[in-house]
């Protein structure tokens, strides 16, 4: 946040944040997660290893959650009581919301974490000086903090060969989190420039939608109506804004929600709930 | 703006230019000397109109390279523009070092009795590049593309090619005015944002930092 | 790719002015890249493609072969090194998407315990040497006149295809004819077997999009299959037809990954999964919804099998089986009966199996989800599918002293061989031991001779998908330079062989990468799908070829004998299944040097880095251990000691301890962790085929007084009444789901 | 019963010099052992923190959930515990409560030392302390500043103002009797407390400007004192956390640092008088005095936290109850009850005459106080993050041997600091002791002690001693 951005757009900032976020937007990037079709593969979660330089830190430090997957499948039981689980599991692939009233913004000190025009939550890693209050304030738990210096540790030469020129690699006392890719935003957005043409639906595509095996994910700007994930979210009739949802809570026709949506948190990922034979 | 945060970032700018300059009497001396002819080379070269130039001045030290490379014989008194070597530029986020094999496109020909041309002889021959010093860097988690930048200063602005030396020149500084080059601006994050505010570049810390 | 010479040192300074700054951390510590002028160095190219510009990835098609399955890739390469995987858009095989093996195979390429010189033994150890003398010494033994006699050379490798499977013929035809061995611990020669002897087709295709029930019975196909990703787009196809949405019946002892997903999750007791097929066939009959006649052996065996006496003898609930009956005929013609790996491993598996195509045929799915495959038109270059048995026999051919020099590639059978085939001991007994791979895996510390590879990224190939949505060739095309200057390729060294042996042949080759592009350009058309250049091959990374002459589907209707004889034995004191059960992911402990997959958590019990034991909460409680409890697993032919996940994803009378751990060698990220539970199977066969009965093992489970905290990932194993994952039942959902 | 006096209102200026004086004389072999311990304590953190800033803050055991933990809480407990002193200099002094003068020194100078012990955990617990400035609005080349809207941001300012405002009222408050001890004393003391005296001569002018800034400071410092602990409930308070996200934090918090605040001035109070035989000056009516504010104060602190359950309660946030429940009955059980006992049943023993009136009880039962409110703190910061919305990540914690080391030497710092000051300086305001005898003299009638006041000064004769100190 420069001086400009507070005294120029301070009262907008205030505003649109009651109003969910930035006060003009270039883009809004969101997702849909159809978990119905999420078989818990992990396809994701390794894809996002391997695209964002996520470092791995081993069993003493996995034990103390201290690990470092941006992209983590959850699994839960949801029919622990019974004699068998017959509906199965319940897979739910976690990743930062990228809140348009993101509670981790306004928190940070340093104004590390901030909205960009695109709608993304930025994590600034070389401004951040690793107070963790953002992180303490997600209720999705998703921001991770390099507790330690993974460098040495989690690339041992020749793995470094493998490292992603376009991002970063954190060091110890940075908080971090899930991008949405953004190299690859910043590169499609690029290419368009260079060619005089707005970004298309289908130019960016995040790592984890495109390794997912069943395509369970779709990425895309929810601002552009014709995009996939605009498309998805009018039909499940999900909308940006604070939580108020057309649908009707006694109609449960149509399975598009939105995690914690009752924080006003105006979450960026719409999830098309599980659907179940009841067999 | 109530009150000009750009006289505040002039003082500021100014200590950090002190700041730069603690190093002892014989650097300042140099370092004066060197002022004085960086604004003699920076009249030399001329701002295309509508650019408002990034204020700042460093003094690069010199770096010795493998060869060294006369940009003033190729840039200056053969007129050779810069992107005849630094192909890259219009075309990727990097300018790129110039490819040896272009090198010896004219050098089979050309001089070739000059020591430094068979210095690089030897290394075409031997198979190998020069392996060159870098002089101009960003740091890390900064995303720098010069296509985009020469797109918005050159061809958005219709500027004759042949001047494009004026735009790298904002922040290479006048590299043919010596042999090889010599970092002469700060490169540093005020560098680039006075730069971007005085010319409508984006604000976003994203666009720049990954 | 890129053509520039450097040494690897120097590789991520090369166009050092983004590349360097990969190496090194973000921030302002110490290991930030510097700014200082002339501290790094910048080296450009020498003699550029056009397409090469720093800065700017440049994309190139190859295959994953991580798996068998053959999956196209692109490679992203950037300043000439291979930085990220992606499924390749035009492979009938994968179509773009990709699994975590596929993910994860760059740990593959750039680990840091890939062995970087050929080794030979000399008392006890391997020592280096130069590929000179290992060549030599290959001369010595298996050359022309060498010391091996002839056809007593095996080769025993992992599934192979394409041109390396032609190499590896020719090498064995020049020297005699020995057999080539192909396995592969997660294999489904069982269901192939059904399928050949009831069908009369050894592989037809299984048509999901036309499907719009599955029942499986212990086919884990979205997991450990012959193709994961192929099986799991189809399934997403299968699951979200427009309006009509597949459902899913998955009856098996312990949730795989394919049973985490599944609408019905039936557990019959191991071994009985034939029984509860019988018994929905039962009710097929019985209400008379079998639209093919049924003999009347078959009738009289199906008698017995009504659903109360299945439900005594299974643990499935007799409506449950009325159920499943119903879909079948609700989706008359509309449904699909598949039977894999978590039955095809008792000593019933191909009776029970048979049981299960019973059904399809009953029902008459055959030819319309099930049709008829679809075989690549060449032959010779067609996968050589890996199966169990092959392990088993190449075990007895070495006792019966028919092996006296094998080249092993691909597969690792020191670890993955059931613990009482001795493998080690009996690898010993072979004079002459050639291992081909890029780790120090458990075998080839057991070789005379290591043979240090090229990784998949940086070698040469042709592979053939054993299952795609049609034929098709899959060029694996070097992704980058290597890494090592000593590794060499496989199909270089198989050419090195030959040339020894028929100079005539193959000396014109130079190496591999030529054999393989004049092969190609000569190849048939229908192999080579219209694609003619060299180049334009590469590009596209898969030939997509003309299926070859399919035999037709003669549906068989046959009185499966699903019950064993005699009752188990010792089943007072063994009275749990053993299920050392493979996973997507760890595989078959071939990818447990990989961090990035030893971090990824298991997908049902979300464990990292080590091995667990799973248990139903009934058993564990009677057992009285909770997560993260010790428990003592005890065979009669061993015991393993792993700690404990409880849940109700598995059958109350087995024991799930998932294969992948326990490694003795294989790099400094598998060594010593968790246990391998093939170490304490039970010697147990299928009857019919002769394959590994991997799930036949009785085991007793002992607490002990030993606890740690389990290594998982979560904390509450339930969603604690808030809306995460919700879910809607389908009916609602029909109503609604139009496409999207 | 009888009402007995505040302090024997016979003693002579001499004796109070002598007294006060005493206790600046070379130290006893208690002293030194104290110092020492206090060191050691002091080396366990800085071997601890130095092993921490070089491996990472993973060594404090601080995990996903688990962001903030001791730290934190350690740092409220000091922010909290720098209140007594305001409290009595402060505020006391605007409502002229007079008994608070032969206590209120030391009481002022434990605001100082815990508030320069509250401002290392912010440091301590930064994940890259390097670049600590970051936080603080400097204009830059990089014209980049910190975002207003964050709470640590406002903590930044808060805490460098009140510590340098207390400091600055703590050493205006004590330039008298420098002075006094300028005049007694000799070597290196004398040097010192010359140059600190700022060349009081006590007369009347000086007196005059003394009340004057005495007094703004106090009115500046009470407000000041109120919005510090205020901003530090909003770190919790602005946040969406459940167990956080609670209106009445700031009162709360404040009720709680008074409360703290008091209890350590008890427990000092019991020590100084111990030690340095101050029996005459921390007299037990004063004592008694404390003890009822403790007490007050302590039932406010329990009001607001019933207040704040029953809001949760009836509130129906599902995750604010779950917090509150999981405190109660979670792992954190224990801690939670001793807190609630220490907290809110302990102080029932501040309403028994005999017991405000016999020292070691009152020191035990001061530092259970202060156990119970160590104990708030933490279950302020620890249990909302073990379980908070997301259930996937609930994960319990109970910091690492590092982390505990430096909490540990947090209070060997503290201890030092004080340690060093009763020594240097005089932790009985000798001046203002004399002034309430004065006006215990003459019945605290203020006109009485202004004409008094007059007269002295003008016939004032040698031997007649006057409010000018000795």
């Amino acid at each position: 946040m420069s001086l400009k951005n507070i005294l120029e757009n301070w009262s907008a900032y205030r505003k649109d944040a009651e109003k969910g976020g930035h006060h003009k937007y270039e883009h809004q990037w969101g997702m849909a997660i159809d978990l119905d079709l999420c078989i818990g593969c992990n396809a994701c979660s390794t894809a996002c290893y391997a695209e964002n330089n996520l470092a791995w830190v081993g069993p003493e430090k996995f034990a103390k959650n201290q690990a470092m997957h941006w992209m983590r499948i959850e699994r839960y039981w949801d029919q622990k009581d019974e004699e068998y689980s017959e509906q199965g599991a319940s897979f739910l692939p976690m990743l930062c919301q990228n809140c348009h009233a993101a509670t981790c913004e306004p928190v940070c000190p340093v104004a590390a974490t901030y909205h960009t025009p695109d709608g993304l939550n930025a994590q600034v890693y070389n401004r951040c000086i690793g107070s963790r209050y953002c992180s303490n304030n997600c209720p999705f738990r998703v921001r991770y903090f390099n507790f330690f210096s993974y460098y040495e540790s989690a690339w041992p030469a020749p793995m470094h060969m493998q490292l992603n020129p376009d991002l970063t690699v954190r060091d110890k006392g940075v908080m971090e989190k899930c991008t949405f890719c953004i190299q690859r935003i910043r590169e499609a957005k690029d290419k368009a420039k260079m060619a005089n043409r707005p970004v298309r639906d289908g130019d960016v595509i995040t790592a984890c939608a495109q390794a997912c095996p069943t395509q369970a994910i779709v990425f895309g700007d929810t601002q552009d109506p014709n995009s996939r994930v605009a498309k998805l979210w009018k039909k499940h009739q999900v909308e940006r804004g604070p939580y108020t949802q057309k649908k009707p809570k006694t109609d449960p026709e149509i399975r598009g929600y939105r995690i914690f949506e009752e924080l006003n948190v105006d979450p960026s990922i719409m999830y098309l709930e599980r659907v179940r034979e009841e067999v | 703006m109530p009150f000009s945060h750009v006289r505040l970032n002039r003082v500021a700018r100014d200590g950090a230019a002190r700041y730069r300059r603690d190093g002892g009497v014989v650097r300042a001396l140099f370092l004066m000397f060197a002022l004085v002819f960086a604004g003699w080379a920076h009249a030399e070269l001329p701002v295309p109109e509508g650019i408002v130039p990034p204020e700042g001045e460093y003094e690069g030290k010199d770096v010795p390279q493998p060869i060294e490379f006369p940009h003033d014989i190729h840039a200056k008194i053969n007129k050779i523009n810069c992107m005849y070597c630094h192909t890259y530029a219009r075309r990727s986020k990097v300018a790129g070092i110039p490819p040896t094999s272009k090198c010896m496109g004219c050098h089979k020909i050309i001089a070739t009795d000059k020591p430094r041309i068979q210095k690089l002889t030897e290394y075409w021959e031997k198979g190998e590049s020069p392996r060159w010093k870098k002089v101009h860097d960003v740091p890390d988690y900064v995303h720098f593309t010069h296509e985009k930048h020469l797109k918005r200063f050159v061809f958005d602005k219709g500027l004759p090619v042949e001047n494009v030396d004026q735009v790298c020149g904002l922040c290479h500084g006048d590299i043919k005015q010596g042999t090889v080059a010599k970092k002469a601006k700060p490169l540093t994050m005020g560098f680039c944002r006075r730069c971007h505010e005085a010319n409508g570049g984006p604000g976003d810390c994203w666009k720049c930092h990954k | 790719m890129s053509d520039f010479k450097i040494d690897r040192r120097g590789f991520l300074k090369a166009l050092g002015w983004t590349g360097a700054g990969t190496a090194l951390a973000g921030c302002d510590l110490p290991t930030t890249v510097t700014l200082e002028e002339g501290a790094e160095e910048v080296v450009s190219y020498r003699l550029p493609k056009e397409y090469a510009i720093p800065g700017v990835a440049v994309w190139y098609a190859t295959t994953c072969t991580q798996c068998a399955a053959g999956c196209g890739l692109h490679g992203r390469v950037r300043e000439g090194r291979v930085l990220k995987l992606e499924g390749n858009p035009e492979s009938p095989v994968n179509a773009g998407r990709t699994c975590m093996m596929g993910q994860a195979g760059l740990q593959n390429h750039y680990n840091p315990d890939r062995i970087t010189r050929p080794m030979q033994r000399e008392g006890g150890r391997l020592v280096p040497i130069s590929w000179d003398d290992a060549l030599a010494l290959l001369k010595g033994k298996v050359g022309k006149g060498g010391e091996i006699p002839a056809g007593k050379t095996v080769w025993f490798t992992g599934q192979v295809s394409g041109h390396q499977a032609v190499l590896i013929d020719e090498h064995l035809k020049r020297l005699g004819g020995g057999r080539h061995y192909a396995y592969e611990l997660v294999s489904e020669g069982v269901w192939q077997k059904v399928c050949e002897d009831l069908l009369g087709d050894p592989q037809p295709t299984l048509d999901f999009r036309a499907a719009r029930l599955v029942v499986s019975f212990g086919a884990d196909f979205l997991g450990a299959s012959p193709s994961p990703v192929h099986f799991a787009k189809e399934f997403a196809a299968f699951r979200h037809q427009p309006g009509d949405r597949g459902v899913l019946v998955v009856a098996e002892p312990k949730m795989t990954l394919t049973g985490a997903s599944a609408d019905l999750w039936l557990s019959p007791k191991p071994g009985t999964e034939g029984a509860l097929a019988l018994g929905v066939a039962h009710v097929l009959v019985k209400r008379g919804w079998n639209v093919v006649d049924v003999p009347a052996e078959l009738r009289r065996l199906l008698d017995r099998f009504d659903p109360r006496t299945v439900s005594e003898i299974t643990g499935v609930a007799g409506h449950r089986i009325q159920r499943v009956a119903f879909l079948l005929h609700e989706k008359e013609g509309a449904g699909l009966v598949v039977a894999g790996a978590g039955l095809g491993s008792h000593k019933k598996a191909y009776e029970a199996a048979a049981a299960a195509m019973l059904l399809n045929i009953l029902v008459g799915n055959v030819g319309k989800t099930i049709k008829p495959g679809t075989p690549f038109p060449e032959p010779a270059l067609a996968p050589r599918r890996g199966t169990t048995r092959a392990l088993l026999e190449f075990a007895e051919d070495i006792e019966a002293g028919k092996v006296q020099a094998a080249f092993i590639y691909g597969t690792n059978p020191v670890f993955t061989a059931p613990g009482y085939l001795k493998m080690k001991e009996r690898l010993a007994s072979v004079p002459f031991k050639v291992v081909l791979t890029q780790f120090k895996d458990e075998t080839a510390m057991e070789a005379d001779l290591v043979l240090p590879l090229h990784s998949y990224l940086e070698d040469w190939g042709t592979h053939v998908p054993p299952v795609a949505e049609r034929p098709a060739l899959s060029i694996q095309q070097q992704v980058m330079k290597p890494l090592y200057g000593e590794t060499r390729g496989f199909g270089d060294v198989l050419l090195a062989l030959l040339k020894d042996l028929d100079e005539g042949t193959f000396g014109a080759f130079p190496d591999y990468y030529a054999y393989l592009r004049t092969a190609m350009e000569n190849a048939p058309a229908e192999v080579k799908g219209g694609v003619s250049g060299w180049d334009e091959m590469l590009q596209k990374g898969v030939l997509l070829a003309k299926a070859g002459p399919a035999a037709g589907l003669k549906p068989k209707l046959v009185a499966p004998q699903v019950m064993p004889e005699e009752e188990e034995e010792e089943a007072g004191s063994r009275p749990f299944h053993l299920i050392p059960s493979p996973r997507l992911g760890m595989w078959d402990g071939r990818h447990a040097n990989l961090p990035w997959i030893q971090e990824a958590p298991d997908q049902i019990a979300k464990v990292v880095w080590g091995s667990w034991a799973e248990l139903h909460p009934h058993t564990a409680k009677e057992l009285g251990v909770k997560n993260g409890d010790y428990v003592r697993i005890e065979s009669d032919h061993g015991a393993i000691e792993t700690q404990v996940y409880v849940h109700n994803g598995i059958n109350k009378e087995a024991v799930a301890v998932p294969l992948g751990q326990g490694h003795e060698a294989y790099g400094r990220y598998a060594k010593g962790r968790g246990v391998n539970p093939l170490r304490i199977l039970a010697p147990a066969t299928d009857e019919k085929t002769g394959e590994l009965a991997l799930y036949a093992t009785r085991v007793s489970v002992r607490k002990l007084d030993r606890s740690e905290k389990l290594i998982k990932m979560g904390g509450s194993e339930t969603q604690a009444g808030r809306k995460l994952v919700a879910t809607i039942s389908a009916d609602v959902y029909r109503r609604t789901e139009g496409e999207v | 019963m009888i009402q007995e006096k505040d302090i024997n209102e016979q003693i002579e200026w001499a004796k109070i010099n002598a007294d006060v004086m005493r206790s600046l004389e070379n130290p006893r072999m208690a002293y030194w052992v104290a110092v020492i311990i206090c060191l050691l304590m002091i080396s366990c953190a800085v071997v601890a923190e130095i092993y921490q800033y070089n491996v990472g803050m993973g060594v404090a055991g601080l995990n996903n959930p688990h962001m903030w933990d001791l730290y934190i809480a350690t740092f409220v407990f000091w922010i909290g515990m720098s209140h007594s002193g305001t409290l009595l200099s402060a505020i006391l002094h605007i409502i002229h409560a007079d008994w608070r003068k032969p206590i209120y020194r030391f009481a002022e100078a434990m605001t100082t030392f815990s508030l320069m012990t509250a401002g290392l955990f912010p440091i301590i617990h930064l994940g890259r302390v390097w670049n600590l400035y970051w936080v603080l609005p400097y204009v830059s080349d990089r014209g980049i500043w910190p975002n207003f809207r964050s709470p640590l941001s406002w903590d930044a300012f808060a805490i460098s103002t009140y510590l340098s405002a207390s400091m600055v009222f703590l050493y205006i408050g004590m330039i008298p009797d420098l002075a006094i001890c300028r005049d007694s004393a000799r070597g290196w003391r004398k040097k010192l407390y010359s140059v600190l005296s700022l060349g009081w001569r006590g007369d009347d002018r000086q007196w005059r400007n003394f009340r004057k800034t005495y007094l703004l400071l106090a009115c500046f410092l009470i407000p000041l004192a109120v919005s510090v602990h205020s901003i530090v409930s909003a770190d919790f308070a602005m946040s969406i956390m459940p167990g956080w996200h609670v209106t009445s934090f700031p009162p709360y918090f404040v009720a709680g640092a008074l409360y703290s605040g008091c209890a350590a001035i008890i427990t000092l109070f019991v020590i100084l008088r111990y030690f340095f035989r101050f029996e005459d000056y921390m007299t037990l009516p004063i004592m008694e005095k404390t003890a009822k504010l403790t007490f007050a104060i302590a039932m406010v602190w329990t009001y607001l936290n019933l207040i704040e359950f029953a809001s949760t309660w009836y509130g129906h946030n599902m995750y604010d109850k779950e917090v509150l429940i999981a405190k109660a009955t979670g792992p954190y059980a224990w801690v939670f009850w001793t807190m609630i006992f220490c907290g809110s049943v302990v102080p029932f023993a501040l309403a028994f005459r005999r017991l405000r009136r016999h020292m070691p009880t009152m020191f035990v039962v001061s530092l259970l106080l202060n156990l119970g409110m160590y104990f708030e703190r933490w279950m302020i910061v620890a249990p909302t993050l073990s379980l908070a919305h997301e259930p996937h990540q609930w994960n319990v914690m109970w910091g690492s041997i590092v982390e505990w080391a430096i909490v540990f030497g947090s209070f060997g710092w503290f201890g030092l600091l004080f340690l060093v000051f009763v020594k240097v300086f005089p932790s009985v305001s000798m001046y203002e002791v004399k002034e309430m005898i004065f006006h215990r003299r003459h019945h605290n009638d203020l006109v009485d002690i202004l004409e008094e006041h007059e007269s002295a000064m003008h016939k004032k004769g040698a031997g007649k001693p006057g409010l000018e100190g000795a």
